[in-house]
């Protein structure tokens, strides 16, 4: 079998799974989690000779291309590539996906729905794959969008629960609004160089048959896609509320891959932006990787706090990519992938066994369920950017990125304070959650009494993955198979070194502060909150950004949509029939005309012209003088007419 | 200069015509009218007269005043009870009907005098009376025998409406 | 001398007077006499276009027609009349009005 | 060639299925409906026949069918497909089919119904073959007249006033259409209704004769389509009209409109169409954005679908006066003539599932729903399925043709591409909204013993769900038909100058 | 004398009056003479004469153009047309009329007497070449009318309708004479043919001849029962016996356009080239027309939707549709005649259509008001589908032969160009219009929820309106037979004229 091959097995593999599970599932022995899994681990086998390729050769470059649809002139392609990118791309997805699918097996075991979500999954995956394996922006939107659908699918999996089903809707549509910028950048790109392929498309940037401001706009539309995906400020409100889902969905889709998925498509077309256009995507980026930390370290759900975690540190891929360290934010999103699933697999661990998610609720748990403690530490370390655990080296590289930029351009300094400062959050945040549900005394007992470790489906996982957390970061693999597609400046030469020292200064502060506080007590919690109780309840209530998306969005919104119906119905439809009852008003004024509203319908034009038609009626005495007075004052008005 | 016997007959004629048709239309007793409306009718027949148009202003007093006047008369006392004879006929939008008809004469006499008729000296008719006859043979036959037809439809119609219901 | 204008006047005059009986009369045979002035009026002019204008007798053997009409007109309006009178106990037309609109 | 007079009998076999059903002897109900879904199957058969053998090359007129009718008017039976009709031809088969299967539950009147569901058929499928301009308005109008009753006897409560309004609107349209094409008839030495004579001699209208015979022919059209302000009769005519009879006018009825113009408007009055395009887009927009407003603020369930029917065929609109320095987009027009076909297709599906609820429950008020995705898993599954191929998803057949429109109008018209875009946001919202109310949340208890959808009804939407999904990943077997047409049209109307 | 022989010559071809003349001395004699079972023997009669008389009129065909009587007749297609037009009319009254109980069973010999009497007026009428017999045919056709209107004296409203019929109709001939005598005044002769030459002779007069056509389009505009000549007309077809009433609506309506096209493209247009007339000495006759086209129509059509009875709502209808078919009237081409004859084929079939289900109902129904047609569709199915389709037809609905006329009215009108556009607009907009109160019946019979129990109507009816209901879909899909008919009845007499 040639690669193309694998390729298509790998990408098909998880969509031939889906469709059966979806109409056979339930029947199915087990109610065919085993396919499931299986058709992943497939897909996951099939990636390896990718990976080998493009291994053999970092230049290595596979394309399988075929049309859709095409109107003469018009076509839209068909096509899958395998780069260097995707070839990483592609093996981890389907790497860390088999294994949280093996792990669901374990955590979703008997939901009601228990095929249902295999099925979701599996579709899922499917749509990463495609999406990580398309090579022009059609076909990239698609995909986009059907990660979106799985997305909304897996959130409101317990739809039952109102906040689910309401979680997964606003998940979809904070992503159309995405979506359409994105669509409207494709349409751009489209317009100006008539092609949707990333290859011709570059070419023609780098022939210079679009640039500008309005090659920056168009990236801004682009990048606004990612925004809403990648969860960055100001669309990130989705994504904690996405946590109503089930927790390998969480660990899969909305901290390993849908959520990096921004990321990789910035990466994936990364000569659309402009310079200018980067800086705007350095500054969300690096707001978003700062005021996700502050939000993190307020929350008590165990998962949000993950979740704001997993935003800042979109944060930091995107702000990484922004600033010139193309390598490094995607490296990151390689080395989150795992560590970030990783955490999410543990904390689901700690929810299986406690069933809450409020952190107030545990304490104590590491002697109860060792492996979840160890493995969740691996990987707390990697976020915090400890050595030389694997989120160490990338996020290292990030700030010196950010920091070579900086020194480059020192008017955006504020961009170095968002990396450094946020680094020391995320030490900060990671190590409270550490030391407030595994260490200390239990809170609450009688959950603690019941809690026990996981099963080995559960377990593997885990350990796997922090395997990759604490060792994916070695070797300098990654750089061996991801370039920059075009030329990047150099970063002054210090930039590294000092970066090295200020994101290790950062983390280890913050893994104090987090010890000082939590474990030693030297800090209270309670009264640092309390006296700067302004900012705590800003952060508690996480900047109410969507109390803000309420007032000013949605609550307008939805008058206007009650506006236009009352329009539709008062003033179009009602326009002639108000001028039947101003026929009518009138002629009551006057005491005359009898007017009989038939059915006591609004009958449009009907009134109107009935009411005319009372009038003429009028003239219908029934007195026989009448009419022949008409006929005379007909012809008299004819004759008069004439004469004069 | 003479004063035409002619006119001074014709200004006669329009006196009693014209007065007398006022009066049918104004009086309120309704046999005033119809008595009024003989005077109107022989004079409309001394008109006819003076356009030497004999056989005609014969038939107008027969059939007017001997036949349709008659009629009318009879209608009178079938439609009232014998003891009141001083049927009043009351009036109606009088004010439109005198603005209505003053314009219409006011147009049509703008209409007369208007229109260059192309008048020629009047040819002495004689023996009207033989000519109609016989072009009532010829070139009027069919409007002659349809007109005959009308009457007796129009007879045995007002029989059949005028008479006790049908019937049983 | 007398001239055409002058029946013309006339005639029109007996028009309007007809057609005024017609409009302001209550009493349906006072309408009918009203119509015969109408008619008379025609009659009128017919023989004096005959007279003056054209000459021959087409003038006069219309309005010998029109009288001829007349009389039937008069038969039939006024056996109707007679059975409105059967019906209504009255002959003002104005009462005569179940009809309308 | 076999089969010459395909056309015919597919038009006709609806209405020998009429007659034989007026001449059935009262109380045969079943039999009256074995008889109808048998007339209705013959000419889906038959589209078959006619798919499989249309000739996707040619853009010109096949399976054509030409006599002479009144030769005193130069009147005649002229009938043919072409990528611009063809689509929706062999649609109305499908349609027809489903929605008469989705009739079962007529228990009233059942003769007079199925006597006019087959005229009605006849009536359409006849618009979309009609090749002589006389023929298609008689045929235009006899969709009109049992659509009338149908809706205004098996309707709703208020069935007679919506009734009536739709009778009035339309046939206010019709008669604008009938002096516009008198019109056109006239224009022409020697007179004739010839469709292919008026469109190969539109360079000789006068550009004053254009823009004013373009009007009434767009009022005409527009009014079925319907654009805004013109709609409001459609609400209530949808509400009103009983399950099958709203799928029809959904699938099928509001097509015509589009198609009118795009078989008469477009290429007989080119001129008038380059000078009207922006306005005629700006109208596509409102209906597209306001659409979606005034449907996300529906609290009856088969009015939202309406309103959504409003804002979808907007962007038929859009894609089909979206023009430019090289002529009317490639992609604009396919994709309207895609968008046309998919939107039946959908919205047949969303009326259908509206139907089936309303069957149950007998009422259609969102909010009073709710958790129905426990108690009918496989119907929720099936409305997911529509409800995502409405707000355009992609794999489903309706993101095709709206993207489609989007990119063909996009060069064209920028800002107004960029506010439709937006407006498929408010989209999403509101299907998703009304996915929620319906299907999420905890399960009203009032509705725990629902029955789940039966396999009537399942006969009923599948096939559309299958067309559907079948098209969202591949659409060339539609866009193949329509493809080579199309280009003609494009041709035909040619470039701004 | 040539006279003589040229009457004695004309004979043969007037036979259709002469039979029916024949006839109605004949069924007034028979009903004098037997004194049983009158009234089936004089309707036996009736038909047997208006068959003779369809018989012999046929047998005129191919028919030329000639002047008959010393040129007091016309003889041509377009008389034919009408004649054949008023004997199938009256044929179907007389045929509708033993199955009801409309006609006092005492003066049945009279009341068919009568209906060939008012064929033989309008027969007369469509021929009338001179205005001595265009008023003597004219008042045939009226006092016949009063008559008939009246002939249920017995009934309140029968005999007001026939008061009202007979002043307003005395009064419009009245004026019609009067303006035949200032007609004659100016050009010196009665003959229709022999107008537009005197006219061009007798110089500009144009204020006198306005007037006199002004007036004598009056006693025509109240044969068509045009606005504002047609008030009598919703008081008399509501009075009059129903059957009487759809005559009314039909025939003398026909009767009317016959001589109104015979008179003014005779005596006031000159032939401008073939099937083109244009209008003689500057009368502007044809905007004047126009208007009152657009008034009529409108007026009738808004009147008629506030009607509860449906005589009277049809009532009016008729004079709606007097004004479309006067559409076709100022056109002065032959298109537009064509038009018109067209549409008053189709008319004819849907009106007494129309009126025959109306007739056919008031039995069982023992009402004519809208308000118990309710729910009539599921007590009696026929009638209530014949009636929405006849009424679809009167709106104009395809594939109805009402339709078809319409089209060619537009049409017609449209091809005159842009001049007459605004006419056809006024009359496109009160098509709609006047969907909204046929729709009202449509809705009481199919929609509305109505008492139970039956109808059962007379089957004489049910064949008579089968075989109105036929044409009335036939020709909305086929006519083009008719239609060479139509055409070929536009030969009017012309070549004198030329």
């Amino acid at each position: 079998m040639d690669l193309a091959t694998y390729v298509l097995i790998a990408l098909f593999a998880p969509l031939a799974g889906a469709t059966v599970q979806i109409f056979l599932g339930r029947r199915l022995p087990r109610h065919g989690d085993w396919l499931c899994v299986g058709v992943l681990f497939v897909s996951f086998v099939a990636s390896i000779p990718t990976f080998n390729a493009v291994w053999a050769n970092p230049a290595f470059k596979l394309q399988i291309l075929s049309e859709w649809l095409t109107l003469g002139s018009f076509g839209i392609p068909l096509g899958l590539q395998v780069d260097g990118l995707t070839g990483i791309m592609l093996t981890v997805v389907s790497f860390i996906a088999a294994f949280i699918h093996l792990y669901s097996v374990g955590y979703m075991h008997g939901d009601p729905r228990y095929s249902r979500y295999f099925a979701y999954l599996n579709f899922f995956t499917f749509s990463m794959l495609g999406l990580v394996l398309a090579d022009n922006f059609f076909l990239i939107y698609v995909f986009w969008e059907l990660v979106g659908l799985s997305s909304y699918l897996l959130i409101g999996f317990w739809f039952e629960r109102p906040a689910a089903a309401n979680a997964g809707k606003k998940a979809f549509i904070v992503n159309r609004v995405g979506d359409v910028g994105f669509f409207v950048g494709i349409l751009l790109l489209w317009t100006q160089l008539g092609t949707f392929r990333f290859e011709e498309v570059f070419k023609g940037i780098a022939a210079g048959q679009m640039a500008g401001p309005l090659l920056t706009v168009t990236g801004l539309c682009v990048f606004l896609g990612a925004v809403g995906k990648s969860a960055q400020f100001p669309l990130h409100v989705w994504l904690p509320d996405a946590m109503e889902g089930p927790t390998p969905v969480s660990a899969l889709i909305h901290a390993a891959t849908m959520v990096a998925a921004g990321v990789y498509m910035v990466g994936r077309v990364y000569p659309v932006f402009t310079p200018d256009a980067f800086v705007v995507i350095a500054y969300v980026a690096g707001i978003t990787a700062f005021f996700a930390g502050t939000i993190a370290l307020t929350q008590f759900d165990i998962k949000r706090v993950i979740a704001y975690s997993t935003l800042s540190q979109l944060g930091y891929m995107m702000l990484g990519l922004a600033t010139g360290g193309y390598v490094a934010g995607l490296f990151h999103l390689v080395t989150h992938a795992f560590f970030k699933a990783l955490m999410f697999l543990a904390a689901g661990s700690v929810i299986h066994a406690l069933h809450t998610q409020d952190l107030r609720e545990m304490g104590g748990l590491r002697a109860k369920m060792p492996v979840t403690f160890w493995t969740m530490m691996a990987g707390s370390l990697a976020l915090a950017g400890v050595p030389p655990f694997s989120g160490f080296f990338s996020k290292d590289a990030i700030i010196g990125a950010t920091l070579g930029f900086v020194m480059a351009h020192p008017q955006h300094l504020l961009l170095a304070l968002f990396a450094v400062g946020g680094a020391l959050l995320t030490g900060l945040y990671a190590f409270r959650l550490m030391f407030l549900a595994f260490t200390g005394a239990p809170r609450d007992r009688e959950k603690h009494h019941h809690a026990h470790e996981s099963p080995p489906v559960m377990t593997v996982p885990l350990v796997v993955l922090a395997v990759f957390a604490v060792g994916a970061g070695w070797g300098g693999w990654f750089e061996r198979l991801v370039r920059p597609p075009v030329e990047l400046p150099h970063g002054p030469a210090g930039a590294h070194t000092l970066a090295l020292a200020l994101s290790l200064l950062a983390a280890g502060l913050g893994i104090l502060l987090a010890y000082w506080t939590y474990v030693v007590g030297k800090i209270s919690a309670g009264r640092v909150a309390d006296r700067y109780r302004p900012v705590y309840t800003l952060l508690f209530n996480k900047y109410y950004v969507d109390e803000l998306y309420a007032a000013g969005v949605v609550r307008p919104f939805l008058a206007l949509t009650r506006g236009c119906a009352a329009f539709d119905l008062g003033v179009i439809d009602g326009f002639v029939n108000w001028c039947g009852r101003f026929t009518r008003g009138v002629s009551r004024v006057q005491g005359w005309i009898d007017f009989r509203i038939v059915d006591g319908a609004v009958n449009l034009v009907g009134n109107a012209i009935r009411a005319w038609g009372a009038v003429l009626r009028l003239v219908q005495t029934g007195v026989v003088q009448n009419y022949i007075l008409v006929l005379l004052g007909g012809v008299l008005v004819i004759l008069l007419l004439k004469v004069l | 200069m003479q004063i035409p016997a002619e006119a001074i007959v014709f200004y006669a004629l329009t006196a009693i015509t014209v007065l007398s048709g006022l009066v049918v239309v104004t009086s309120r007793k309704l046999v005033h009218s119809a008595f009024a409306l003989v005077f109107a009718f022989s004079g409309l027949a001394g008109y006819y007269v003076l356009l030497s148009a004999d056989f005609l202003a014969a038939a107008q007093v027969l059939i007017y005043v001997g036949g349709i006047l008659i009629l009318i008369l009879f209608a009178v006392m079938l439609t009232h009870r014998i003891e009141s004879l001083d049927i009043r006929s009351e009036t109606l939008q009088l004010l439109p009907a005198i603005a209505g008809c003053g314009a219409i004469v006011v147009l049509m006499l703008l209409a007369v005098y208007r229109t260059p008729w192309a008048v020629k000296e009047p040819q002495v008719l004689t023996q009207t009376a033989q000519s109609i006859g016989s072009l009532f043979m010829t070139d009027y036959l069919l409007p002659f025998e349809v007109a005959s037809v009308h009457l007796l439809i129009a007879l045995v119609g007002a029989v059949i409406i005028a008479g006790k219901r049908g019937g049983q | 001398m007398i001239g055409l204008h002058h029946y013309l006047v006339v005639s029109a005059v007996l028009f309007a007077l007809g057609m005024f009986a017609i409009i302001t009369r209550k009493n349906g045979v006072a309408i009918l006499m009203g119509i015969e002035l109408v008619l008379n009026a025609a009659n009128l002019n017919f023989v004096a276009f005959s007279r003056y204008v054209w000459g021959g007798l087409t003038g006069q053997v219309f309005a010998i027609f029109v009288i001829m009409l007349a009389a039937a007109e008069a038969a039939v309006m006024l056996a109707i009349v007679i059975a409105v009178y059967d019906r209504f106990q009255s002959i003002d037309v104005d009462r005569v009005d179940s009809l309308k609109g | 060639m076999p089969m010459q007079n395909v056309l015919t009998w597919m038009i006709f076999a609806p209405v020998a299925g009429a007659a034989v059903v007026l001449l059935l002897p009262r109380g045969r109900d079943e039999l009256v409906r074995w008889i109808s879904l048998l007339a209705t199957a013959v000419p889906l058969a038959l589209a078959f026949w006619v798919y499989a053998n249309f000739d996707r090359t040619s853009p010109g007129l096949q399976f054509v069918e030409h006599y002479a009718w009144i030769p005193a008017f130069n009147i005649e039976y002229f009938l043919g497909l072409d990528g611009v009709s063809a689509p929706m031809f062999l649609l109305t088969t499908l349609i027809a089919f489903l929605a008469l299967v989705a009739s079962w539950g007529i228990k009233e009147g059942v003769k007079g119904y199925f006597c006019l569901y087959l005229l009605l058929e006849a009536g359409m499928l006849g618009v979309f073959a009609a090749l002589d301009f006389f023929l298609f308005f008689i045929f235009w109008e006899v969709s009109l007249l049992p659509m009338y009753f149908l809706i205004g006897i098996w309707g709703g409560p208020e069935r007679e006033y919506a009734a009536i309004k739709f009778f009035l609107y339309t046939l206010f349209g019709s008669v604008l259409i009938l002096l516009a094409m008198l019109a056109l008839y006239f224009a022409n030495e020697p007179h004739t209704f010839d469709m292919t004579k008026l469109i190969a001699a539109n360079k000789q209208y006068g550009i004053a004769f254009q823009l004013l015979v373009f009007i009434a022919l767009y009022i005409g059209f527009a009014i079925k389509v319907p654009v805004f302000p013109f709609h409001t009769w459609l609400p209530d005519a949808h509400v009103e009209a009983p399950t099958p009879i709203s799928v029809i006018l959904a699938g099928i009825l509001l097509k015509m409109g589009p198609y009118g113009m795009l078989r008469v408007s477009w290429p007989m009055l080119p001129e008038a169409l380059k000078v009207y395009a922006y306005p005629l887009a700006i109208f596509a927009l409102i209906n597209i954005v306001y659409g979606a407003l005034v449907a996300m603020a529906q609290r009856d369930f088969k009015t939202l679908v309406a309103y959504s029917s409003i804002s979808h065929m907007g962007f038929v609109l859009l894609g089909m006066c979206a023009i430019g320095p090289q002529g009317l987009s490639q992609a604009g027009v396919n994709g309207a003539i895609l968008q046309m076909f998919n939107h039946g297709t959908v919205t047949a599906m969303l009326f259908l599932l509206v139907g089936v609820l309303y069957d149950r429950a007998h009422h259609r008020v969102i909010e009073d729903f709710g958790g129905l995705g426990v108690q009918m898993p496989v119907y929720a599954g099936v409305a997911t399925v529509a409800f995502f191929a409405a707000l355009g998803l992609p794999g489903l057949s309706s993101f095709i043709s709206e993207a489609l429109v989007l990119i063909g109008a996009f060069p064209a018209y920028r800002t107004l591409t960029i506010i439709a875009a937006v407006g498929i946001i408010i989209t999403a919202g509101y299907w998703l909204w009304t996915l929620q109310r319906v299907f999420l949340g905890p399960l009203n208890p009032k509705y725990a013993t629902l029955p789940e959808i039966n396999g009537r009804e399942l006969v009923t939407l599948v096939p559309l769900g299958a067309l559907v999904l079948f098209l969202g990943v591949y659409p060339m077997p539609v866009l193949d038909l329509i493809r080579a047409s199309a280009d003609q049209l494009i041709a035909l109307v040619g470039p701004l100058p | 004398m040539p006279v003589i022989t040229d009457n004695i010559a004309s004979l043969g071809y007037a036979t259709p009056e002469l039979v029916l003349a024949g006839f109605f001395l004949f069924i007034l004699l028979a009903d004098l003479v037997f004194t049983r079972n009158r009234g089936q023997m004089a309707c036996t009669l009736a038909i047997l004469g208006l068959a003779m008389t369809l018989l012999v009129t046929l047998r005129l065909y191919p028919a030329g153009e000639r002047l008959l009587f010393a040129k007091m007749m016309a003889i041509d297609p377009f008389a034919l047309f009408f004649k054949i037009f008023f004997v199938g009319s009256t044929a179907v009254i007389v045929l509708l009329s033993p199955a009801t109980a409309y006609i006092p069973r005492t003066r049945q010999g009279e009341y068919y007497a009568f209906l060939l009497a008012i064929t033989l007026g309008m027969s007369l009428l469509a021929s009338a070449a001179d205005l001595v017999m265009i008023v003597l045919a004219l008042e045939m056709v009226s006092v016949t009318s009063y008559l008939l209107a009246g002939f249920m004296k017995e009934q309140a409203a029968s005999a007001e309708a026939a008061l009202k019929y007979a002043i307003y109709g005395a009064v419009a001939t009245g004026t019609m004479v009067y303006g035949m005598s200032l007609l004659y005044g100016i050009t010196g002769t009665t003959n229709l043919y022999e107008m537009p030459q005197a006219i061009a002779r007798g110089g500009a007069a144009p204020l006198a001849l306005f007037v006199a056509v002004l007036l004598v389009l009056v006693g025509f505009g109240y044969k068509i029962a045009a606005v504002p000549f047609h008030m009598w007309a919703p008081d008399v077809y509501e009075g009059a016996p129903t059957p009487v009433t759809a005559l009314l609506s039909v025939g003398p309506k026909a009767a009317g356009f016959a001589v109104l096209i015979r008179f003014f493209y005779a005596a006031l247009a000159v032939p401008a080239g073939p099937g083109r007339w244009n209008p003689v000495a500057d009368i502007d006759w044809p905007l004047l027309v126009a208007v009152i086209s657009a008034v009529t129509m409108t007026v009738g059509n808004l009147i008629a939707i506030n009607q509860s009875n449906l005589k009277r709502l049809l009532a009016y209808s008729a004079i709606a549709h007097a004004g479309y078919i006067l559409m076709g009237f100022v056109l002065l081409n032959g298109q537009g005649l064509y038009a018109m004859l067209f549409y008053l084929i189709v008319y004819a079939f849907m009106n007494l259509g129309a009126f025959l289900v109306v007739i056919a109902l008031a039995g069982p129904l023992r009402s004519e008001e809208l308000k118990d047609y309710a729910g009539l569709a599921s007590r009696t199915a026929f009638p209530a589908v014949a009636m929405a389709v006849f009424l679809f037809s009167l709106t104009g609905i395809p594939p109805l032969a009402g339709f078809v006329g319409k089209f060619y009215l537009f049409a017609a009108l449209i091809e005159a160009g842009r001049a007459w556009l605004w006419l056809a607009v006024v009359g496109v907009l009160n098509s709609v219009i006047s969907l909204y109160y046929y729709a009202r019946i449509v809705k009481a019979m199919f929609l509305e929820k109505g008492p139970s129990g039956r109808l059962t109507v007379a089957s004489a009816h049910q064949v008579l309106i089968a075989a109105l209901l036929i044409p009335t879909v036939l020709l909305g899909i086929y006519w083009a037979p008719v239609a060479r008919f139509t055409d070929y009845s536009l030969r009017l007499l012309g070549p004198l004229a030329r």
